[in-house]
């Protein structure tokens, strides 16, 4: 039996001993935080003890409480957790953004001090990017960090921080040098939010509510030992991290779009057009145009989807290609596509918002076809990525 | 074929314009969204529209209506279309006036009209059944019963179905669903016991309704038309509410391109005004060419109602054709040059884009009126 | 009777009597010149009596050898030649184009010396506008007269001036004063082409051969009198010359589109994708997808054609309205993106380029649909015309 | 799934880049476009083509072949498109070749297959009768006559048809026109007397023909697959032949793109370079994403014909439908962006535009593929 057999094996038996009935269940995933909510006494169980071994974090090192695995092995963990349905024991920015971020450009001491506490849930992580004034052109960003002592002072505002009003502690871009050039007076700050000079304001999107807030700091105060990656020297931070935030949303683009497989079952938005609005006695969608709309659609969801593929048997490293700025673009106007064409093939039972008159599916339907329009907006709009990909892939001058 | 206003009728949408930026902003219809009024509209205001002449302008004098006509209602519900009022100037002035002056006999007109110009009665027009329009699609039956008809069936999207008085029925006396043939339309009051209205909770948070009819009966008084024979009436109807629709929507895509024009004239990023980047500067060129082709189709159809012209059907199903393609791109454009600003409730400009998305499908969006187009164009 | 009524009665009977029987049947059109060609005798009767009446430029004024008619007598002119269906006696940019412009912009004696060789088709006029270094960007030309003595000294190249290789004459933009400010520094100038300094050189298009050539100017040269609008002034003079041609040009996409008029009869497209791709039992084009296609671009003729009427009622000028730009831009992509649907119609039947296989109606198309891709560039490309939209309509900042 | 070349492959493509760039760049097609070539492609680049093995690609090593599959083929094709090279390479190598290894018996393989592979021997596919691609509209009748078949009728756009050695008919041998049965394919010696072969001069300046049959008769020995039964092979040697064209397609699509993008980067007007207008930059990034989107679908498709998936018919319409889709806009685009040069014939950029609007018609437009995929897809 090799290692990795080997590895399987104890896995599986791991996650049949420890994870808990309710949590192989589909349903929500807690956040951590200081004060945690857990909607199943199960899921604070499943959180302690996936914490407790690193799974959390599963490739990340062990001396930062990670587990240490290699890539191979935590494939095979992911593929253990989905064969019994293993919920993820544990939703986090600090996860996805910040700890790849530490791991790269931060100090030994501020590793030892951030990770393990994201790698348990110890702290809900927000992030401070953007700023009313400054929206595609982020390194426009205004809000100050001035030096006092053993602190940062900082004064400001941010917008679009994700659950800004729940979270314990905010990754932020702040402004520690000279506004020119830029990009270089940039600096990469951590800031805790449990404090009298830190203040939100959630946001309601054309959707409904949302997790996106509006972030005030009025004189909060960061130590200087939180400044990561280097005074004035943030935005390298900062685009590792849009790199990471776009390929996310790019993905998007895929989700519940096309089978991407060789399969032939009917994909979404053909079943859905074929429910409102029915189909002819050769077993196609009745509306002859909606039909070839959604097929083109599909087609392309699949040529898409084929191209993530191959970018990634192309690169076959981790670093971001130069056709992610394709993905982003492509991914998103796709998506919001496919939310149009959804709310064609669903007629008037796909424009409720609330009540009775809809079933719960098409009143999703609506909300998510509104969130799909913050696609090609968030994370880069597409304006920038045809900018990006005109300058960088193309070659074509300013 | 005149295709611009004359005097009179350019006055009117001018005092509409003023007093709908007076009276009934786009703060107005937040106000009534936020406060979840119950008829979705404000009754006093209707009021004072009605008292302005709105109600009656489709109205023959005979009935105290003032018979200025589509290319007066036109304007005015161009520049209802720009302040997002809402009010039941479509269901009640455009459908319900249409309807009883096209189908009713005098009593009716007699019993009716004068409310409906005066702004005391209400109306809405159960057509239809599915998901998308569908004028023949009628499986709601009406049973003669010595001198009463019974009702039986369920309506959908019916506009202000659960604030009118009088709800107006398609439905089917005789034939197979599908068939044009065997139509009646009939009067429902809306405090019959055997209706059960569902306000349904629009993404644009206007009024419409959900209605099942279980063994309503109206007396054969209440036949509005000919018995069976209501599609042409009803063809002719839905022909001048496409109109009207159309007329709104030309007022949407055109106000939320100009609140986008004015964000692109005054928002900066990487220190210059995002107008000033070219690949903005010609979608805004593009949407405009396709609002000034709205324009047109909008106005001929207009006259085209007036006039009575023979090619009233292509020229209705033309300008919504062009009205739902040209709200379409112009509401998506304008969130997206919004930027993050766009999604935000706080912003109007995505009240534009989920007013478009209802009115596209009201009596038909972009590709059943091509596929109406090419029909009647035989081919 | 009123006025308009005799004029009516008399042109009638003066057609009747003056207008030959050859020029009654559609044929071609001659273009006059110092040797004019004329492809049957009536042609040069017909020119010489309409000449001679100056009904080749009805509504110049007589002392310049026009037909010094009103609006109205020349809408009676056109419904009565229309009536018997003569033949338009005189193709010719002189009167299109030249003539309007001189009637604005020239002396008395200019206008007493050019225009009644223009009425009477004595000169064969092109027009020398375009540079190889200077397309979109006009004003940049760098074809140079130099004053010597009564004369200038022209040198340069121009490009796209019309049937160049046959004409007599050439009205063109010089440039006689200092590079910069661009536009201040250009002439309007008439030169003789008869002459060794002037050589030409035909431009073969994609759709094959073409009216187009490259001008050469060598030390040609033309005498001072010739410049029109006065020295450094030719700019205005160029403008109106070119808002004349763009609308020209954008009432091109309505040629053959759509029948802009109430009647049910199938329009051009619908019949040929019947033709090509069968009719179904509903007499629907059998394609679904095409007849989708079809239909749109149907009813944006329609849409088109309503516009230019409401814009016509609009103005009710002789001036271009700000929606010229629109117009330009529309109608010449509305024209390229119709025959690019007629190749989706007929299919294999529309790529032959010459010879057996093929209807010579066919042949036409494949050609016809090549030459269109000139249209979005010839007089202003769509691109120009978006920034004219843009920055004179819409008011965006540079 | 493999989605890039492999090292023998890529090699393969490599030496094909070469080979095309020395031996059949642009002014090569021009050349034999402005002698008016009668085969429409030079004869001695053919042999040389075959030297390269480029013949036998497709072929089994049992019959001289080499047996590389589509992703060798297809790297060859994708550059000719980029170089327009004419050449027999799809109508033989691909068609001839697919069509008689699939439906060849041991005595056909043996007699063409060599000589197909040489170079000797070149082939065309007769199989559209009408103006839009249709493969089971099949009038062209053979009928049984003792040992022989006789057939008559109509082809057209039969690729190479003027020039090929053999021409493989596709006939009907029973049922009504559109039955997919009843379908058989014949070899046909292209100096039978009774072939009217006319050759269409197409805007392409590559060469189709025309090819009426009156009453050629063939042996039963011609008959080549099974008799009724050849409608499967046909679907699978189109399927492999609209890849192919694709990849074809794909090359053509990319080089204009190239030519255009290297335009933009030395054009000035207006004192700078066009390709720093941002609303050209957009453009040519929208045409950049929609050919790495071709890209991706070309080359599943050929890895699916090489694997024998059972989801090539779906990759075959899904590469042919984004190859039309592509070239279609990259070669409006590429002669807009060019200007005035654009259109004159001098420039490269013309003939691609020329090309893309043949290449898209043959075996089946975007249309025809998106309706494949749907039914395929069942719905």
């Amino acid at each position: 039996m090799t290692d990795l057999q080997t590895f399987r094996e104890e896995t599986r038996n791991w996650l049949e001993a420890n994870c808990p009935p309710e949590m192989r269940k589909p349903g929500d995933v807690c956040w951590g935080g200081r004060n945690p909510q857990f909607s199943h006494p199960d899921q604070e169980i499943w959180l302690e003890r996936m914490g407790d071994k690193g799974w959390t974090c599963p490739t990340w090192p062990s001396e930062y409480g990670g587990g240490g695995l290699s890539k191979e092995e935590n494939k095979i963990l992911q593929e253990e957790m989905s064969a019994i349905g293993a919920r993820s024991p544990l939703g986090s920015f600090g996860i996805w953004m910040l700890g790849p971020a530490l791991l790269e450009f931060a100090t030994e001491e501020q590793k030892k001090e951030h990770l393990p506490g994201i790698v348990k849930g110890k702290y809900w992580w927000c992030q401070g990017y953007s700023e009313p004034g400054s929206g595609s052109d982020l390194a426009s960003l205004s809000t100050k960090a001035i030096e006092d002592g053993d602190n940062y002072v900082i004064n400001g505002q941010k917008i679009w921080t994700s659950y800004a009003d729940r979270a314990d502690k905010i990754f932020c871009l702040v402004r520690t040098g000279p506004q020119e050039p830029k990009h270089d007076g940039i600096s990469f700050l951590l800031i805790d939010m449990d404090q009298p000079g830190v203040t939100t304001r959630p946001i309601t999107l054309i959707s409904g509510k949302s997790p996106f807030c509006e972030t005030f700091f009025d004189d909060a105060t960061a130590p200087k030992k939180d400044l990561v990656g280097g005074l004035n020297k943030g935005w390298t931070v900062a685009k590792r991290l849009l790199e990471h935030e776009r390929t996310m949303i790019s993905n998007m683009g895929l989700a519940g779009g096309g089978d991407g497989s060789g399969s032939k079952k009917m994909s979404g938005l053909a079943k859905v057009s074929k429910q409102y609005v029915g189909e002819d006695a050769d077993k196609k969608i009745a509306n002859p145009s909606l039909r070839s709309k959604v097929a083109k659609h599909e087609m392309n969801s699949r040529a898409f989807g084929l191209t993530l593929q191959r970018i990634g048997e192309e690169t076959k490293v981790g670093a971001p290609s130069p056709a992610a700025a394709m993905s982003k673009y492509y991914g998103t106007e796709h998506n919001k596509l496919r939310y149009e064409l959804l709310l064609e093939a669903m007629g008037s039972k796909a424009l409720g918002w609330e009540g009775e008159g809809f079933t719960p599916e098409e009143l999703a339907i609506t909300r998510d076809w509104l969130r799909t329009k913050a696609n090609s907006i968030e994370g880069g709009t597409s304006e920038v990525q045809l900018n990006v990909i005109s300058k960088r892939v193309l070659g074509l001058p300013d | 074929m005149a295709l611009i206003l004359n005097e009179e009728q350019q006055s009117l949408k001018d005092i509409a314009r003023d007093f709908l930026e007076k009276n009934a902003p786009i703060t107005h219809f937040r106000e009534i969204r936020d406060t979840a009024n119950e008829t979705g509209y404000s009754q006093e205001l209707w009021k004072e529209m009605s008292e302005l002449g709105w109600a009656g302008i489709l109205v023959s004098e005979d009935y105290g209506g003032f018979d200025f006509g589509m290319m007066g209602m036109g304007g005015i519900l161009e520049e209802t279309g720009k302040t997002l009022t809402p009010s039941p100037l479509f269901s009640t002035a455009v459908l319900g006036a249409s309807l009883l002056e096209m189908a009713g006999d005098d009593t009716q007109k007699s019993n009716y009209l004068p409310r409906l110009v005066s702004g005391e009665l209400t109306t809405a027009f159960a057509l239809e059944e599915g998901s998308h329009h569908n004028p023949t699609n009628i499986t709601t039956s009406a049973k003669k019963d010595r001198d009463n008809f019974v009702i039986n069936g369920k309506k959908t999207f019916v506009i202000d179905g659960h604030s009118a008085d009088l709800i107006i029925v398609a439905a089917r006396t005789k034939g197979d669903e599908d068939d044009p043939n065997g139509i009646s339309l009939f009067c429902v009051d809306s405090n019959n016991k055997n209706l059960k209205v569902i306000k349904q909770s629009m993404v644009d948070s206007r009024n419409c309704a959900e209605i099942e009819l279980k063994n309503v009966t109206v007396s054969k008084n209440d036949l509005l038309g000919d018995l069976h024979n209501a599609y042409s009436v009803i063809e002719n109807v839905l022909d001048v509410a496409r109109v009207a629709i159309a007329a709104e929507m030309l007022g949407n895509s055109s106000k939320a391109f100009e609140i986008t024009l004015d964000y692109l004239k005054e928002r900066k990023q990487f220190g210059v005004l995002i107008g000033s980047f070219q690949a903005l500067k010609h979608r805004a060129a593009e949407m405009y060419s396709e609002i000034e082709l709205t324009k047109s189709a909008v106005v001929s159809a207009m006259n085209a109602i007036d006039e009575k012209s023979n090619d009233t059907a292509r020229l209705s199903s033309l300008c919504k054709f062009k009205a739902c393609e040209t709200s379409h791109l112009v509401s998506n454009e304008s969130v997206q040059m919004h930027g993050g600003v766009g999604v935000t409730d706080e912003y109007d400009v995505g009240l534009f884009l989920k007013r478009s998305r209802v009115a596209e499908q009201v009596f038909g969006n972009a590709d059943y009126h091509v596929d109406r187009y090419a029909t009647l164009s035989e081919y």
